[in-house]
Parts: C-alpha cells; structure tokens; sequence
C-alpha cells in the first residue's frame, strides 16, 4: 500500500478561473465539498467528481481530484458506470436541479433501486441557470422569478420525497450558505453506505429574485421583539428528528415520516438528514452475491492480458456447453 | 412465389414451423444439433414475430457436407404439426420433397387461422383457385401432391396416447409438448438419420433434464417406429454422404459467439436494455458472469492495480440499464475507470446514444457498440432482418468527431472482429460502432473452435502509471503529431485528469479559446487519419473471386452469407463475377476500393436496405457508384436461392434494381 | 352539434387479431377500458388511445377509437401533445411498468408536474414482457420469476407513492381480473379532472410465475376454517378508506397517509383509490389564465389560412415592435 | 491576425466589448438601431461565453448604405470599458481607427485578467515583444498608436459623478449600468452621428421604461459634451452618406424572425427544452402566445372544427417539455391533432430526437424541427457558431424514412424557409429539419418588412372531414401512386385510425407481412422523389454570379453573407468567380447541380465545419467533388475579410485546404 499523503482544503483547489456570478450559492457547495474531501482525509486521485451540465456542472473543473463533466442530465450512469467498474473510488456526483429531476429524472428514478454505494449532490436553485433562467422542476406554480415572462405554470417536484420513494437510503437537505452544516452533511453522505442524496438550496442571485440569501434568512421577516431576522431556514436535528433506521422493522415508518417532514415547505424549512438507512445491501454486495470475488477484483483490477499480450480469460469450458458431440 | 428448383450444390433444405411458445425453436435446434453431430455443416435461420404466443414462426435449417452460409427458398423436408404452417410453406416444398403434418388437421379451414395476413390468404386462394373462405388444409395438401410432393400425415394424437402409455403420463397439456421433438424425429426417420445423433441433440437442447431426454427419446422412437412402418415412399432427396468424425465444432448462433468474444477480448462491463435482437447477448453475459483465468501466465497488470490480489476467476459486471441512455453512459463511466467497456443494442437503443457516444468522442474514450441491426425505421419490424442503419452509424451524433464502424460478414468475422473492436477503441482512443444483424445474431451455424492464437489485445498508449507532480497538471488531451495521448484509469496516482462535453484544453478544462479549439479539434480528427493509415488492408476489405475482373459485386455485413453461396451456385456460369466485401465501413478504404474497382464495368450492389447504403457511402468517398443494385428490405434475410436468380437478372438482362421479396 | 350516437361495449372493439398469450391480465385491462367508454358513453371519435411499446403496447390496436402506438417509454408526451392541441379529446394513455417506470421514468415524474387532463393506465407485470421477461422496475429485489437467469438485483419503485409525489391528482390501483372495480377506476379515472394515474396488477402468466392470478386471489393459502383462499387483495372502500381531498387543507395529510397506505404490500394488496385531488388547476386552466379563449379555441380549431390560402394571423402588430424609427 | 486593410466597400465596423453581465447586449443593440435609424444597413454579430457573468463578450457592427450581410476582421471604432476588451481587440484596429477605453485602466496588467486564455495572453505579449508579466494596458495603447490608431481616453468614473449629480443619484453601483450606454455615446460622437437617433433606440432598448431612457440620455449627453470638448482628431474613416428616409425596416436577430414566421405559417403548437442558442425563439413565442387575426376574410376552417367559436385572436401553445425527446414527441402527437407544430432545438437536443423523428417518419407525421447549429461534437461550443450537424440531420434515425432538410442563408430566407418548412411538412406527411445555426440567430440585421403576399399556406392531402363508415375502415395509409394517403385530425367523425411505429397496413394495424412491409417502405420513400419531382428548382438552389463560369463556390446556410459580401468586395477582381447556395439539402437537387457544375473546373466548398459535410453530400449525390475547400471551425462566423483573403489563396495559389481562423 502507497502511504496516503497529508491533505488540506488547499489540496482539492485548481486554479482553473472560478465564472460563477458573484455570491452564487454553488460556491458554498464548492467549499463545502472540498472542507469535507480534506476533513476525511481522502487521497485526490481516489476521488472522482461527476456533473451534469448547468453552471453547477462546471463544479469539477475547481476541485484538484478526477473530474468528469458530463452531459446534461446524465451524471448518475456515469458516476455508476465508474463506480461498478472500480469501487474503491470514492464517487461523487453533482448536478443542477433541471439536469437532475428535470431532463436527468428518469436515472433520478431509477438510480434509487441500485443502491450503488455513491453520493448525490444537487444544486437546487429554481431555475435553469446556464440557459439564463428558465423555470426548473424545483420551481413552485405561481412563482414568476425575474428571468420568467410569466408565473410559472408547472408543479414543483420536492426532490427529498421523490428521493425516499426511489430507494436512497441517505436522503438529506443541505443549505449552500451554511458551509459548516453542508460539510458535515457531505461527509455523512460519502460514508453512507449505499445510495446518498443530498439537496442543496442555492441561492442563484441572477435568475432567482425570490429564493434569495436574503429570504433564506429570514430578512423580510424581522422578529419584531429582538428586531433580528427569522431564518425560513432550520435543522432537523435541533428538533429531535431522527431519521436513522436502525432495525429493519422501522424501515416504513422511518420513511413515512421522512416524507411527510420533506412536504413541510414555505416559511419553515427543514435543513439535516431526513432519512437514512444503513441496512440496505449495496448494489456491490449485490453483485458479490453471485460473483463473490467482485469486490477485491472488480474490473479495473483485473489483468485481461498476458505478458504476450493474449488474452487470459479462458473460454474453452464455456465453448465446450456448444461442442457438437 | 419462385420457380423451385433443385440446386447443383449437395445441400438439402429442412423446415420447421408452428405457432409461436410451441417449441419450434427447440426442435429446430435439436434437429440441427443432431445433424452437426451427424457431421454435416448447418446453418439455420429464425423467422419470428414481434409477439411472445401464437404468431407463426419458422426455422429453417440448411445442411451441407460442404460450406452453407445461407438459405434456400426451396424446402426438401417440411415439418409440421398445425396448419398454419402448411398454408404458409406447402408451396416452396421441392418436387419430390415432402412435408410432415397432422393428418386430424386437414379440414382445418384458412379462413380460421387468424394470425395469417390476408395477403397470405389471397396468394394461398389465388394458387389453388379457390374463394379464400372454401379452401382447407387438405387442398393445399391436394395441391401440392399435384406438384409431385411427398405427404406424411401423422395421427400425433394417436401416437401421443402411445408415449403417454410407455411413459406412464396421461395429462394431454403435458404431452402436448413433445410434439415438437417428435415432429423432428419424424422428419429424421423419413430422412433415414439415425435416431442415435438425436440422443446427443436433446442432451445439449435439454441440459442437464435427463427425465426430459428420456420421454422426447420415448416419444421419437415411437413415431420413428410410426413413420417407418407407414411409409415406403421417402424423399427423392437424400442427405449427401458424410463420414461423421470427431470435428472440433461448435453450433451456435450470434449473440453467443459475440459474448464469447468479449469476454476473451477483456471486456469486463457490459450495459444494456432489452431489446430484439441484441439482448440475448447480454443475457448470455449474465450468466456467464464468473469464469476462469489462465493461472499458468505472467499478467500483465491494468494500470490501475497497486499489486492487489488476483482472482483465479475474472468476472464481467453486466447492468441492465433503465434505457440506452444510461447504458451508453455507464460504459463510457466504465470506460474511464480503465476498463472494457461495451453496450450491446439495436436500431432504437442506438437511436437514444447519439450524445453518449458524441461525448465518448469528445474525450476521447475507448468504448464499443455492439449493433444488432433489424428492420426500420422506428420500431419497424422489430424481430425482422435489415442492414439499415448503417449511414446513421457513420453520421450519428451533433457536431464532428472521430468513430470507428465496422460490420462483420458472419459469425466467424463477428467473433475476430468483436476483439478488434476493442483493440481499435482503445488503440484510437474512440468509440467503435460493430454492426451485426438480426441474421447473424439469430441464425445458428456450425463454427470451428475460435483460435486465440493469433489474438493480441491492443490497449493502446498509457502513461505511466506513477505520474510525477501531484496531478493538477497531467496532460490528458497532450498534443501530439499522431493525435493520440496517453492516457490513465480514473483512480491513478498523478494521474488527475478532467474531461468534457464542451472543448477543452489539454488538461481537461473547459475553453473557448480558437487556437485550442481548432488544435484540439484536429487532435482527435488525426486519429481517424491516423487509424486510416494504420489499420491493415486486409481488415478493411475482403475479396472473393477473380480480381481482375470486370463485373463486381459490393456488399457489406451478413449477405456475405448467401453472396458467397450464390457465386458457389454459379461456378461455370458466372466464374467472372468477382465479390467486395467492405468490412470496415470507417474510415472509408477508398484507395484500396478505388484500386480494385477503377476498370470495373458493372458494379452490383447487394444490400439488404431500401436505398442501397454502401452504394451511397461508396460514392461519397470515392465518387464511383455502382451501376446495379439488388435490395431487398422485406425483413428476411436474403436466401441464396433469390440471389442466384436475382443476379442472373441482372447480368443477363441488365436490370438495374431488383428487389428480392423471398420470405 | 353532431347527434351522439348510442355506444356498447361492441361499438368499442376492432376485428384485430389479438395476439396476447392465453390468460394474459391485459385481456381484462381491454375489456375494463371498452366497458368504461361505453358506460360513459363516449363517442368513438372522440377518444384517443396512446400507448408505449410492449405487450401493453398493441393495446390500442383492439380499441375502436383513434389508436397511436408511440415509442417505449414515451406513451405521455405524445398523448400530452395532442391533449393540449385539443383539448375536446379524451386522451388516454396506457403502456407496461418498464415502458412508464423504467425508460418513461423521466416523463411519469414529469408529467406529475403540469396536471394535463389525461388518464394514464400502467400495466405492472413486474416482466419486461415483450423482451422476453427481464425484471421491470416494479419487481422487488430478490425475486426470481422463471424467466430470469438469477434474482432480481434491484429494488422496486413503488408507482403509487411515485405518481403522488409526481403530483398527479388522481392515484388509483386496479387488478386485471377485477374488470368490474377496474372499469370503475377507468371511468372515475377519465372523468377525474386533472391527470389520473391507475397501477393496474396485471399476472402475465408467461414469464411472471410469482405474481399470478392465483397467487393474487390467495390460491395457495386457504382459510383454515373455510377452506377457501384468502385473497390477497382487498379493496380500500372495504376498510373505509377514503383518499378524497375535499378542501385545500386536507392537501398534505391526506397524501401522507395515501402513501404510507401504497407501502402496504405483501400479502394485503389494497386496490381503489388511494388519492384524489380535483382541487389543483389543469394544465388547461393554467393555459387559460394567459390565453383566455385557448379553451374555447384551442390549436386543433383554429384556422390557420382564408379561403384563398393566406396566412390569418396578424403580424404586423408583433413586427412593429421590431420597427426602427 | 491578419493584415488589416480598408476595404473599397462603403462600410464601417464598430465593436464594443466587456465582460458578461456588463451590458454590452444592450450596448450593441442601442448603437444598432441608432445607425439604422440614421439610415444604414446594419449587420451584428454577437460573440459571448457559455457563462453567465463575467466572462468576455463582444458585439461586432457592420453599417453600411448598401448591402451588408457579415463581418469585418478590421475595427474602425473600437468600444471598451474593460481592460480586457482592449487586450483582445485592440490589435484588430485599423490605423486611422480608434479605441475608446477607460483612462484608469491604462495601468492595468495584462496577468490579472484572469478570463484571459493563456494563447491570447501568448499572443498579445509576442506582439509586443515583452514577457506576459510585464505588460500592462498601456503597452498595447502605445503599441497601437504607433499604428497609426487613434486613441480616446475617457474618464468614466468622473463623468458618472457629473451624471449622478444630474440625474441626482449617487449610488455607483447603480450609476455603473450607464457605462454601457456612455461607451456607444462616445463613439457616436467620435463617428458625427447626431444623438437624437440614440433617444429612438433607448425608446426601443428600454421599451416603456421612460425614467431609464431618461438617465441614459442625460449620461450620453454628457460624454457627448466631454468628447467634443476634449478631442479634436477624429477617426480617419466616415461612415458613407446617406439621406435618412422612412424606410419601412426592422432590426431584428434570428430567433425573432423565425418566431415571427411561425405566427404567421399558423404553428400553432411550439414545444422547446432550454438551449443556447434555440431557445430565445420558444422565450419570444411564450410571449407572443396571443396574437390577432385577420378578421376581414372568409377563414378556411381546419378539418376538425364542427361550425365552433371563432376567436378574434389567435394563440399558439408553448410547452417547456421535461427534455427533447418529450418535446419532438409532443409536437408530433399535437400534429396527429392536426395542428402545425414545430419543436426548436440545437445539436445537443435533436441528438436526442432521433426516435422520435423516426417515428413521425414511419406514420407520416408532419412536424418541423427547428435547428440552430452550434459548435460541436457533444456540448462543445455551446454558445458559439458551427454549420456541423448537417450530414447528421440527413442520417438521423435508424432505418429508413423520408425527410427535407432545408438550410436558409440568412434571415430573410429564414422567414419564407420557415413557412416553406411547415407546408412542405404537411404537403409530404413528414418530418422536415430547418438548418439555421448561431449565427443567424444571433446576428441582428435590418430587415425589410416580410411581404405575406405570395405566402400560401399548403396544407397537403386531407380525407373529408365526415367519413362514411362508423370508423372501422378509414384507410390512413392507404396506397396511392404519389405515396400520399389522405389524413384526418384526431377527433375526426368517420376517421379513426391507428399509428404505430411497426411496419403497418393501409389501416395503421401492426403487420409484419413481407409484401405489405415492401408496399408500405415504397410508399413512404415515393413521397420524397414527389418532393424531389414537384418542388421547384429556385426553392432548391440559388446561384450568384456569371452560371457560364468554371470558377465556383458552393456553400449553404448562413455562410451565403459572407461569401456575397466577399464577391461584391472581389469586384473588377474575381468577376468570374460564381455561387451556388444549396437550399435544400434533402432530397438533395442532383440534376440542376449536376447542370451547373458539369464544367467547372475549379469547385470552392465553403463551410464552417471541419469535414466539409456539402462537399461530401455532393459526391455523394453527383459523384462530383469539390476541387478546394475553404472551411472555418473556430466557433466563429466567417468574417468577409478573411474569406476575401481565403478566396484570393485558393484562386492564385491553388491552396487546396485553407481553414479561417478569425475570431
Ligand atoms: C440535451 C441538452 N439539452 C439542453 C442543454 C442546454 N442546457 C445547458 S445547461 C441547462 C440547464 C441548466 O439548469 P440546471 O440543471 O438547473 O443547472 P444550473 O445551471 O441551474 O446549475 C440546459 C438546459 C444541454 N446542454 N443538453
Ligand atoms: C428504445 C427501445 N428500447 C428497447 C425496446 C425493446 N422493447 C420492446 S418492448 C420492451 C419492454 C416491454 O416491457 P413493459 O414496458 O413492461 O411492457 P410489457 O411487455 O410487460 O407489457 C422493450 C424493452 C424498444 N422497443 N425501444
Ligand atoms: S446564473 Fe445563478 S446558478 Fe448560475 S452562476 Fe450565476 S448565480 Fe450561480
Ligand atoms: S408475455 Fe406476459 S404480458 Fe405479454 S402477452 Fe404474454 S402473458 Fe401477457
Ligand atoms: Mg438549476
Ligand atoms: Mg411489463
């Protein structure tokens, strides 16, 4: 084994040119993501970040570890694809909210049945930012931002109930400008075993009028008594929620109650862990069931050539089931 | 309907049918199992319908003690045991052939057959002369017999009683299914195969079930014993002379020899979403999944392993993806990680993995489309043959980027060129499209044992696998004169690399600067020149007859088949004509093409599409067209029968399209 | 206004050769659908049946109504399309799980969004039928039906809890062999305002050897004291459950409690109606609040040239804009 | 960087330049309209990021009194109020031009544009023979003064405190939005253009916004008065005389165009995913959705409506589909409706609609798709300008199924090719693909007002609106000579039928019969030798210049502008040089090409792609080659500078390849 060498924050920087607008939400998840890359000490080269396409795609291009921007909609079969072919990277996928639930939402979906041992991070921000605004998925009826000609005429999906129905076993919500609590939130989503999803409220100060920091943080809404701000913002745990299944008999209600805290909307927004559940088998174990050693000789590792550079798999004993006797 | 006649080549055509979930695969093959094991060549052919239970379906199996690469429209031997059948196929059985059926069926009316079209129903009526709605089974039976064909009614009922007696089973629903293998069995007996090359057949079509074996061998003898008391009378036809010796043989048909291929190949990820044909494939992957290593090698280690444990078993991940999307997009995701990557498809699968495989392109990713073509366009005649997808191929995908395609001729080709199809995309760092058909993925062929022996299995350039400095500046998209980079697996110390949809600049990182761009853009367009250059001539072309001669013909994937047979068929007529086979339809081999056809005076195109696509991609590339076409697009493969006459046609009369309508 | 004619359920049927295998659960999806539109007594004309690409896919074939056979797993897009350029039409849309859950995935979430008054009838085999029986998204993990080389890899979508979330408004569960209760659904489905959603349990007796008709109605586990089976299916209006929203603030309880009752699984398999919402505003009134007269002139009626083959609409009003002065 | 010249042709290029976000859009168009208005042609052409903010983009003018239809390479006004801007076109300036820049930037660093792409950085500090640390703002002032280029330091941030104090508002990030509007007003003044025209195009920039139009005024005055206070060289080089009239003109980009034709040609359902750069023509449509009709004539009513209310106002639905492949099959299922729909898209979503347009094929669907080509392969260059998905378009989709492509040269085509798209739909029963490609939409032109008076909208072959027979037996794709059945709406009294992406009977049923199958293949492939047959030559093809010439260019699509303006800049030079534009691409017009080209000897293909995709089609099609290639693959538009140069390389040197590297 190579020793692993000291990491830092630093370490996940590139200097590629960062051309998010000025107080975008993405950079808190940028931050956030690298904080908890160097708070679990991972070595860059085991780490490969996907994205979709949108400005929260252009997240890899600014973190010093695999990066592999994607195409619109599809960064969870890459990010798998990957996985299952080396399961000893640690892999994280990102997105916008269009790219996800959007024209991404049938892997959303589907995504959620594999339990495939990676993290999910969407930027949630109302709107189709690279494409200058248009209503995303995540947009309620009614709301008309600045970009739209009209109030949006679509329902809004809410990713964390779509999320628990699907089959994610570590379903949470984070805020893009509370670095801290995102960070902790990443790092319990990598090392959820399993299919991690967290949604993150971004902020997107040019196309999005409504879902401000400022609204976020209540400035609108001023405790007349103490005259400060009243977050629309808060967390999960500093209500004694608890998501956590910890035997299988818990597992429907659990998630019951995870989906009916996920509908709680408007003025009171609940931010940490709604749902995770551990005792789920990985897709890997799941592959491990039949091919049993997939997991210390899963494809990346496995030669496929001799020195003479012939082939080493052996074929003769499958021809032999079509010998003609 | 053709003029029947019996061919010069010593091959004799057997025919199955019934409704569909009523065995007729199975029987057809057991009986081409028995007939490979009795030492003949085989090649059979599977027409089914788009539907799981009751629609017609058929199989046709070709025996020859000499090549046989295709079918015949003429039949020898018909088998059945309902009616439908007989409506349908009566008529192509050769004088002095015969035809196997149910004698309790033979008022069996057409008008009650419901799965056949009515213009099945007008062509059967207009032969006999009769209003559709008077004619019965036993007209046709009158009809042909006319025709100097040989009948065989059968009291399968009766005879079923006998089995059910010997083996001690009375329930009809269960008897019911050894119909099918007596029905061949009969077919056997008339044909005067020994019963013993049988036995072997239904332990390989039934493995492992020895009861099962038991009861089909009780109800074969029983019927064999039937026919042969019954009948004195047999075919005018015999099967040639083969002394049976222990051949190194293999009867399979496509999809298996494609699966074998990848995993000797080194794919170890294969997506897919079902689909006809292609998902047998993957399915065969599945349960294939484990299997050994040669332990008594040196490996050579992927890129990636920091001295691990090395398995004595290698395995392939297979993923059934929600849709082709995703399955494109996993095997690229794959594909990064170092691995083999393929994704196995048809028509509208391909359809939905324009912009996986454009961004494959883009940066430059290894990956391999397993193609199974069928009949278009849209769903189009989803279990049906076609070669119509093949331009697409080449043009697939917004924008411009550099892909291989390659179509293999048969089942042989299919399992050489599927181990090239890697070694091109890893070699050219792309994503190679390897056509296949219907045809091949379903017809069943006697094959010799694949030989690894000449096999090498090229991955193409990789840096080192400890990459100096820390990784933020390893040149994934390094410049360089041939267009290639090295490369590295996702996972690779120093190695940290980007990749994107939008252009980028060396690193990975998006750019729009116009300097990079057109670099960049002429880096990966390079290596189309670059594979051109290459990739030897003998993997481009193949050719058949005599060079120098005038009169062509080119075609392209699995008319290969009857092509070559039909110019067998017509050895001392046509000893002129002379056969292009265009393996590697990109890049283009014009030079070579160009050479070879420069004095030719007639070049016929034989391709199993509407608007002759070779043909228009041969004339884009080096602006020779050809000067006749034979097409055909009805969905059923060409028989070399059809062939013959079709090319005949136009030798002698010059027509200048003919369409073949064989079914 | 044209006379309607009378209708039966023969008006309803076309001499098409059904090809379905004998026993197969869709024969009673086809019924239940032509004895609802002869119920409600709509004209043939009038309807149109979509469908996706599978066994459940030539349904509309054996319908005597406007029949389009679309595209796997894209049965709602093309149904939406033409329900929103005539919005006389009855549109209903029907296809298998692997058409609507797997491929079409994008789309049933989707389609949730915009509430277009359509119905949608998914036929669940749990068998990707057409393709010979690989597992659909609807069969749970672990299950091996005959026509599967091993078990299930994947986990199950849950298509209750799924269209909920979506937002369709009308979320039912029918079984093919209760055509009687299935043709109510279908009619309840159609006439509901708002985009319905019917999960039809269809055996597929060919590939799905674990969800047959016999295992539904309890074939294998006989009341002790009867001796009769005891089916595993029961109705919801049995136990008094009532998904009805009748006020704007039932909204959320009443679509909690739907989806905790679609986790019921198993052995106790509700069918009927889990949630109905006629509260929220068709995609059509939303059309309507910008385009007053859209439903009263929607695209399918409105001339589009004069008699000598002009172009009707004015521009000049737009190109005015556009003037420079 | 090319050799900068003035040209003999009457125009005159500005260019203003900033960073994303910074107003240069509304900057560009002001300045447009305000010369428009003064009565020149204009030509824009828009350069941006795929970003939001901050990156740089640049807006190119063109102003001419006669035609104008592309760029120049050279800069006669030069607008910045970046440092940034100046780095990168400051060197494009002609000697006799000018720079206007901010004067507090002079000391800033080369290095610390951080949006700068390190070959432009490579680039500017060879010019200037210095290492890329040291240059400053200043070097490349002094450089270009040294060339002769005038210079026009202007101190914003003064100027902005005079405004605020006149406007009384002091807030800088607020005075800041004026900088824009500033910028353009100096250079009117530099260029003598009177300032009243700017008033009209503020009232048209900021429609309605009064108090904003206000404030602009007042700060253009301002830098008005200080420009003609403080400097009293002025630029070399005068825009030509014109006399400004009432010119019935519009200043319109490509996107509005079209959306206005569609209006017009009665689409009436329009469905779109978010994409650069198609979507501004769904965005305009979403809020044009109402619009009045012409209630003065006798209306033909669609084939549906039953004697229904008739509107005063017409309205066209738009969905915001979940992705490409819901929106093509949204339109088509809105078509069976029989409403004129039509989805826009650029590369990336129609790699997605592939199915979809098969489908529509297969069932003989009409509907358009609207494409805007932009930089590719995968997402490329998403904002940037390419002719690449043409050869595409023609292929796409598995199988066989007829389609028109048509590509339009410019914005005016656009409008009559888009109505021409719709009626060739319907008229054929197929799907047709309108090529137009970032440039045409988002170049801004004056436009003569569209003339609706040979606009006849066709609608092709409809069965009558009641039909005999309860509905069982409409034959929807009945057999005809033509290969056109007549169509009904869905909702049709009499007419039901039944679709399928199967091979399918004259009812629509699923067949699988080899005789329909070949019947229904011939059918649909009829239709496109009709259209081949029936539309007229000049909707195929146009041609420039002398037709006895045996010097030709061939092109198509939006390059038309560049290449005209290059000839008419040629004149007395290269009178011999002609122009073939294809239109219509597919069915592709063989013989009047074959006609035309028979003796040329020298074939000039000029595309924006790499490959040359017309040069391919047309040896595809005529076995005739292009002999040169003149082709540009940067991601941006010919400039009619460089195309002048190329043409005069190919002419006298013979070049075989030249590719434009123009920014
Ligand atoms: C197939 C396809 N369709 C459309 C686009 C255009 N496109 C680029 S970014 C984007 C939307 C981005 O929105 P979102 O996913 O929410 O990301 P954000 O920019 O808000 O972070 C779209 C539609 C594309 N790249 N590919
Ligand atoms: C794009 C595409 N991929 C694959 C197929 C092949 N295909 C035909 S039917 C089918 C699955 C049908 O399963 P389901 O939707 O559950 O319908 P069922 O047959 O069970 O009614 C598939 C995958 C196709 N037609 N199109
Ligand atoms: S547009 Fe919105 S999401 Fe995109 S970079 Fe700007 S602020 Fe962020
Ligand atoms: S395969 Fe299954 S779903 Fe398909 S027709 Fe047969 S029984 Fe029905
Ligand atoms: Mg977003
Ligand atoms: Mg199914």
């Amino acid at each position: 084994m190579v020793m692993a060498e000291r990491v830092s924050v630093t370490t996940f920087r590139t200097d590629v040119f960062n051309n998010w607008c000025p107080g975008c939400g993405d950079f808190g998840i940028l931050s956030a993501l690298q904080m908890s890359l160097a708070e679990l000490n991972l070595q860059p080269h085991k780490v490969a970040v996907f994205s979709g396409i949108g400005c929260s795609g252009k997240l890899p291009h600014y973190v010093n570890v695999y990066g592999i921007h994607t195409l619109h909609g599809r960064v969870l079969p890459f990010a798998i694809g990957a996985k299952l072919a080396n399961p000893e990277l640690t892999v994280i996928a990102v997105g916008g909210d269009g790219d996800g639930l959007g024209i991404g939402a049938g892997h959303f979906l589907n995504s959620g049945r594999r339990n495939v041992d990676i993290l999910y991070i969407i930027h949630n921000n109302g709107v189709y930012g690279l494409t200058k605004g248009q209503a995303s998925p995540t947009l309620r009826r009614g709301m008309k931002t600045k970009s739209l000609p009209r109030e949006n005429i679509n329902d809004a999906i809410n990713p964390i109930a779509a999320a628990i129905v699907a089959g994610y076993t570590f379903v949470a919500r984070g805020y893009a400008y509370d670095t801290k609590h995102l960070k902790d939130l990443i790092k319990r989503g990598i090392e959820h075993k399993g299919m991690a999803f967290i949604d993150v409220l971004q902020p997107c100060p040019t196309y999005n009028d409504i879902h401000t920091k400022e609204w976020y943080g209540g400035e609108d809404r001023k405790d007349p008594a103490t005259g400060k701000p009243v977050p629309r913002i808060y967390k999960l745990e500093s209500v004694g929620y608890d998501g956590e299944v910890r035997n299988e008999s818990e597992v429907t209600e659990k998630m019951s109650r995870a989906i009916m805290k996920s509908f709680e909307m408007g003025d009171n927004i609940p931010i940490g862990v709604f749902y995770s559940n551990p005792l789920v088998p990985t897709y890997e174990e799941r592959i491990g069931a039949f091919a049993p050693n997939y997991a210390n000789f899963p494809p990346a590792v496995q030669p496929i050539r001799n020195l003479a550079y012939r082939p080493v798999a052996k074929i003769d004993d499958i021809l032999e089931e079509f010998a003609v006797k | 309907m053709m003029d029947l006649k019996q061919r010069s080549s010593p091959k004799f055509c057997w025919m199955i049918g019934g409704s569909q979930g009523s065995g007729v695969d199975s029987a057809a093959n057991a009986y081409a199992y028995t007939i490979a094991s009795a030492g003949y060549n085989v090649f059979g052919k599977r027409e089914y319908y788009s539907n799981i239970k009751g629609e017609h379906s058929y199989f046709t199996v070709v025996a020859s003690n000499g090549n046989v690469r295709s079918v015949l429209e003429e039949i020898h031997m018909l088998v059945t045991f309902d009616a439908e059948t007989v409506f349908r196929h009566a008529f192509n059985v050769l004088p002095g052939g015969g035809v196997i059926y149910d004698q309790s069926q033979v008022e069996e009316k057409l008008r009650n057959i419901h799965t056949l079209e009515p213009p099945v129903v007008k062509r059967v009526s207009e032969v006999l002369g009769k209003e559709a709605s008077d004619v019965r089974l036993k007209d046709v039976l009158n009809y042909v017999e006319g025709k100097k064909v040989k009948l065989y009614p059968i009291p399968y009922s009766d005879l079923l009683k006998r089995v059910g007696d010997l083996i001690g089973q009375q329930q009809l629903s269960f008897l019911t299914r050894l119909v099918n293998i007596m029905a061949v069995a009969a077919s056997l007996s008339i044909m005067d195969v020994d019963l013993r090359y049988l036995q072997a057949a239904l332990e390989y079509t039934f493995r492992g079930k020895k009861k099962v074996v038991g009861m089909n061998m009780t109800a074969a003898q029983t019927i064999h014993e039937y026919v042969r008391g019954s009948f004195t009378s047999f075919l005018d036809y015999k099967l040639p002379q083969v002394t049976p010796n222990n051949r190194d043989v293999f009867i399979m048909n496509g999809t298996t020899v494609v699966g074998i291929a990848k995993i000797a190949s080194g794919c170890r990820f294969q997506t897919y979403y079902p689909i006809t044909p292609a998902s047998d494939e993957s399915v065969f992957l599945e349960d294939k999944a484990v299997f050994p290593l040669n332990s008594d090698v040196e490996y050579e280690y992927p890129h990636i392993a920091e001295g691990k444990y090395v398995g004595k078993e290698g395995n392939i991940v297979v993923v059934q993806a929600e849709d082709e999307i995703a399955a494109i997009d996993m095997a690229v995701g794959a594909s990064l990680a170092g691995v083999r990557a393929a994704t196995a498809t048809s028509g509208p699968g391909f359809s939905l993995m324009m912009e996986g495989l454009g961004w494959a392109g883009m940066n430059e990713v290894p990956v391999v489309v397993t193609l199974y073509q069928r009949g278009g366009p849209s769903t189009g005649l989803p279990t049906r043959h076609e070669q119509g997808d093949m331009l697409f191929t080449i043009h697939a995908g917004h924008g411009e980027f550099p892909r291989i395609v390659l179509a293999s001729g048969d089942m042989e080709e299919a399992f050489y060129d599927t181990i090239k199809a890697f070694n091109y995309a890893e070699r050219y760092q792309m994503p190679v499209i390897h056509l296949l058909d219907k045809s091949i993925a379903n017809s069943t062929i006697t094959l010799r044992r694949p030989s690894l022996d000449n096999v090498i299995i090229e991955r193409g350039l990789w840096a080192d696998g400890e990459l100096a400095n820390g990784g933020k500046t390893f040149k994934r998209y390094e410049y360089t004169e041939s267009g290639l980079s090295p490369r590295v697996a996702l996972g690779t110390k120093g190695g940290i690399f980007w990749a994107t949809g939008d252009e980028h600049d060396e690193l990975g990182h998006i750019t729009e600067d116009p300097t990079i761009r057109d670099a960049m853009m002429e880096k990966r367009m390079r290596k189309i020149e670059l594979a051109d250059s290459e990739i030897p001539v003998e993997e481009k072309i193949s050719v058949y007859g005599d060079r120098s001669s005038d009169k062509w013909i080119v075609s392209w994937g699995s008319t290969k088949g009857p092509i070559l047979d039909a110019m067998e068929e017509l050895t001392g007529i046509r000893d002129d004509l002379a056969f292009l086979q265009v393996r590697l339809l990109h890049p283009f081999p014009s030079a070579p093409i160009i050479e070879i056809l420069r004095n030719a005076r007639m070049i016929i195109d034989i391709e199993q599409n509407y608007s002759g696509q070779l043909g228009q991609l041969m004339r884009m590339r080096t602006s020779i067209a050809p000067t006749h076409h034979i097409l055909k697009y009805n969905g059923r493969p060409f028989s070399m029968s059809e062939l013959v006459v079709a090319l005949q046609d136009v030798i002698s009369n010059g027509t200048k399209r003919v369409v073949c309508k064989g079914e």
